[in-house]
């Protein structure tokens, strides 16, 4: 199970990654990297999988005498419960200037900003 | 009776996954957005309640949350596909060549 | 006045429903924050509704509550089975369209369920609702009439639904 | 033509970064010593059943108010960005399509039953999966669900930041109290530990999983407020 | 029982997959924004199926949810733009 | 036998999933792509019940009413955004 997430996440990145560098439309590119954020967090949950266990959550079939031997990494869980929330800023911010962007020069296609280009 | 109880539990799930099929299976076939909607998501509401009522059959201490699950899923299910099927209505999604009247596109064609 | 303070004491007896149907349990740690929560949130809401809040609790009403709910669940199965029919069979057998019936109930709660329901039997899905008027997508549509149509698909909800709720 | 190239190049090269990393995967039998750590010393030291809460709000709560910290920041940017527009007005916008009757009642049946259930899941935090994050993004949804209903309805900015910041010097407050009273900063055992398992254990992880999850609410809230008020271009 | 969960997880790559590539070749921005939104949410059944259901519910109420509904009040600010392709 | 049946359940699920995945990818248009959306994360929710009844953790279940509420929450995003309603 683990493999199939990790190869699914892995893939999930490549697609993500040709996305945000081919596509012109700005919106598309930032689609492109929230797709890419899944699979980056899809990996590292894989990273903790272990086979055959359970959740790390203690409930009357877990007892707390158990759990050292039943539960999977609880870690990575929580360092991906971070990586989300801090994707949706990042997402939220991209946006605003997207929309900026749009507001500003009336266009979306990347090649119409040619400020920086040198 | 546990025994009885776990076959006839196993027996709703399959029935309401067999709805799930028909649900996918009628998304395939129909041929325009709003008989997909009456396709697509009726038959899985049903099919997704008698899962649930199989699994309650299989875990009767789950009842009250597969009930709330349930009960939750009879509200938001068809007002969802309510208001999806408007919004298909008006940017005038095509129809089936088959229909033979559209009284909504009537009475708004009179309004205006 | 009067009628608002009950709204909004039927909303808060819903949540804590809710709370406990959620929570699964009536030990007094969950039962008090759960009164706080609900409290809070129908104090914010005043203009929250909720399943109960126009149900006219007469005996008569309960009693039309069980038996809608069972000719809901009938008509749920039968026209589901009548679907899968339609969608098993090579030809495809459909003559869609969408009709106008017309409906008595004024309640917004009765109107909403009355809606859900027709939608929720396939066959047969709610498209705009206005006024005293519902437009109704028929799959197999088996007449155009306005008065035909509502007898075949509103009738057999609305009986029940005009005691619950009026 | 280069750039297509170039980039066919360097996915590529990841890709077979990762092949390898994939093919020379294998996973543990065991958990590494850290794991074990949080795995048996939670319930005793902490007592949260759900042992991933354990290590968002205690053992790496300053990573926490950082997260929080950031979405507040955030939050801030995206106001100021969309700051300058135009707002709209009611007359200038009749041409939107009015939300239809059953929604308008579906959403004031459903609104007050969702944030209801976004208060279970950050009340609960610690004995279920969910948490502040997750409760207060639920509690962003109701709102949501609001202003699709009814697009010209306004909310009172100065409420949401009010509840912002009133929830995140709550947070800190707490954090503070741990200093003086129990082991450091954001320590749980201001409280009692209480029996695993029950809605008032695990100290103070509940109240401030509380907080956090208002704060969180009011912050997506605010960002989807501001994005809904800004003008049609 | 548990062998379900193997072609389950399977199934859910495969949807991903088909998914993600819509989202980035799709014939439009709101499809490709809907692709993205399914994405995290088959995603969040395959955290469950890892056993994550921390993860799980914060990627469908956070990753895919507010991620959606926030893509999707920015197209509607910016529609009328003829350069959507 | 119940765990044959179970079995039975999830593969219909399966093949459910599999047609309403191959409508989202055909479209041919938005509306359909919306509906093929609706019904596949309908048919997750049952993936999620069989999931917290294969792991036999009621814990999972919470997850299962988030979740209804977000795809439910999607659908009506989009609806409004077609008809141009916010």
């Amino acid at each position: 199970m683990a493999h199939i997430a990790l190869a699914t996440g892995f893939i999930l990145i490549l697609i993500g990654l040709y996305g945000a560098l081919t596509n012109r439309n700005i919106l598309r590119m930032i689609v492109s990297f929230t797709v890419a954020d899944t699979g980056v967090n899809l990996v590292i949950v894989a990273v903790g999988y272990l086979r055959g266990r359970t959740a790390p959550i203690l409930d009357a079939t877990l007892p707390a005498a158990e759990a050292a031997a039943r539960i999977i990494d609880p870690v990575p869980q929580a360092l991906v419960l971070t990586a989300i929330v801090i994707g949706v800023g990042i997402t939220a911010l991209m946006l605003a200037y997207a929309y900026k962007l749009h507001e500003t020069k009336g266009s979306l296609d990347i090649a119409d900003y040619r400020e920086l280009k040198w | 009776m546990g025994a009885i109880l776990d076959i006839i539990g196993g027996l709703l799930m399959v029935a309401g996954t067999a709805f799930l099929l028909l649900g996918g299976l009628g998304l395939i076939r129909m041929p325009d957005v709003y008989n997909r909607i009456q396709a697509g998501t009726k038959a899985t509401t049903l099919g997704t309640l008698l899962t649930l009522a199989g699994v309650a059959c299989l875990r009767p201490e789950w009842l009250l949350k597969l009930l709330l699950i349930g009960f939750f899923m009879l509200f938001t299910n068809p007002l969802s596909s309510q208001v999806l099927a408007r919004a298909a209505h008006r940017i005038g999604e095509d129809k089936a060549p088959a229909t033979r009247i559209d009284r909504l596109a009537e009475d708004l064609g009179d309004k205006s | 006045m009067m009628r608002r303070l009950r709204d909004s004491l039927v909303l808060f007896a819903t949540l804590l429903l809710f709370w406990v149907m959620l929570m699964g349990s009536l030990a007094a740690d969950t039962l008090i924050v759960g009164v706080m929560a609900s409290l809070v949130i129908a104090l914010l809401f005043p203009d929250g509704l909720s399943f109960f809040t126009e149900f006219r609790a007469t005996p008569r009403a309960f009693l039309a509550g069980f038996l809608y709910y069972g000719y809901f669940l009938k008509e749920l199965v039968k026209s589901n089975l009548t679907l899968a029919a339609i969608v098993v069979s090579p030809s495809l057998p459909i003559d869609p369209g969408i009709v106008k019936v017309r409906t008595r109930l004024k309640s917004r709660m009765g109107r909403l369920m009355l809606a859900n329901s027709i939608t929720l039997t396939p066959g047969t899905l709610t498209v705009e609702l206005e006024g005293e008027w519902l437009y109704v997508h028929w799959v197999r549509m088996e007449s155009a009439d306005i008065d035909a149509a509502t007898a075949r698909i509103v009738a057999g909800f609305e009986h029940y639904l005009e005691v619950m709720y009026g | 033509m280069i750039k297509r190239f170039t980039v066919l190049l360097l996915l590529a090269g990841v890709g077979t970064l990762f092949a390898g990393l994939l093919l020379g995967y294998s996973p543990d039998g065991e958990l590494n010593a850290t794991a074990r750590y949080y795995a048996d010393h939670t319930a005793p030291d902490i007592g949260a059943a759900n042992i991933v809460t354990a290590i968002i709000v205690t053992y790496r709560g300053l990573d926490t108010l950082g997260e929080v910290t950031v979405l507040f920041l955030t939050a801030a940017i995206v106001g100021l960005v969309l700051a300058r527009g135009r707002r709209r007005t009611r007359t200038e916008q009749r041409e939107l399509p009015p939300s239809g009757e059953l929604l308008t009642t579906g959403s004031r049946l459903l609104v007050p039953l969702i944030l209801l259930l976004g208060v279970y899941v950050f009340v609960n935090g610690h004995l279920t999966p969910g948490g502040g994050f997750q409760g207060g993004a639920i509690l962003a949804s109701a709102i949501l669900l609001m202003l699709l209903t009814d697009p010209l309805r306004r909310f009172s900015h100065r409420l949401i930041s009010a509840l912002e910041s009133t929830s995140g010097l709550v947070f800190v407050g707490i954090g503070l109290l741990g200093v003086f009273f129990a082991g450091g900063f954001l320590d749980n055992r201001i409280l009692p530990i209480g029996n695993l398992g029950s809605l008032f254990s695990a100290g103070v992880i509940p109240v401030i999983y509380s907080f956090i999850g208002l704060k969180v609410g009011a912050e997506f809230s605010s960002m989807l407020v501001s994005l809904s008020e800004t003008e049609d271009s | 029982m548990s062998t379900i969960m193997l072609p389950m997880a399977l199934l859910l790559a495969a949807a991903m997959i088909g998914a993600a590539l819509v989202a980035i070749r799709g014939d439009s921005v709101p499809i490709a924004m809907l692709a993205a939104g399914l994405v995290s949410l088959l995603a969040s059944v395959l955290f469950l199926l890892l056993a994550a259901p921390d993860v799980a519910m914060t990627e469908a109420a956070i990753g895919s949810g507010l991620t959606t509904f926030l893509f999707f009040f920015v197209l509607g600010r910016v529609r009328g733009d003829s350069k959507h392709d | 036998m119940v765990d044959w049946l179970i079995y039975l359940a999830a593969s219909l699920a399966g093949v459910a999933f599999l047609l309403a995945l191959a409508r989202f990818i055909k479209g041919p248009k938005a509306t359909d792509r919306v509906v093929a959306f609706d019904v596949l994360t309908i048919i997750s929710i049952t993936g999620i019940v069989l999931v917290a009844l294969a792991e036999g953790r009621a814990i999972y279940l919470d997850v299962a009413l988030v979740y209804a509420l977000l795809s439910f929450l999607g659908v009506i995003v989009i609806a409004r955004y077609l008809e141009r309603g916010f």
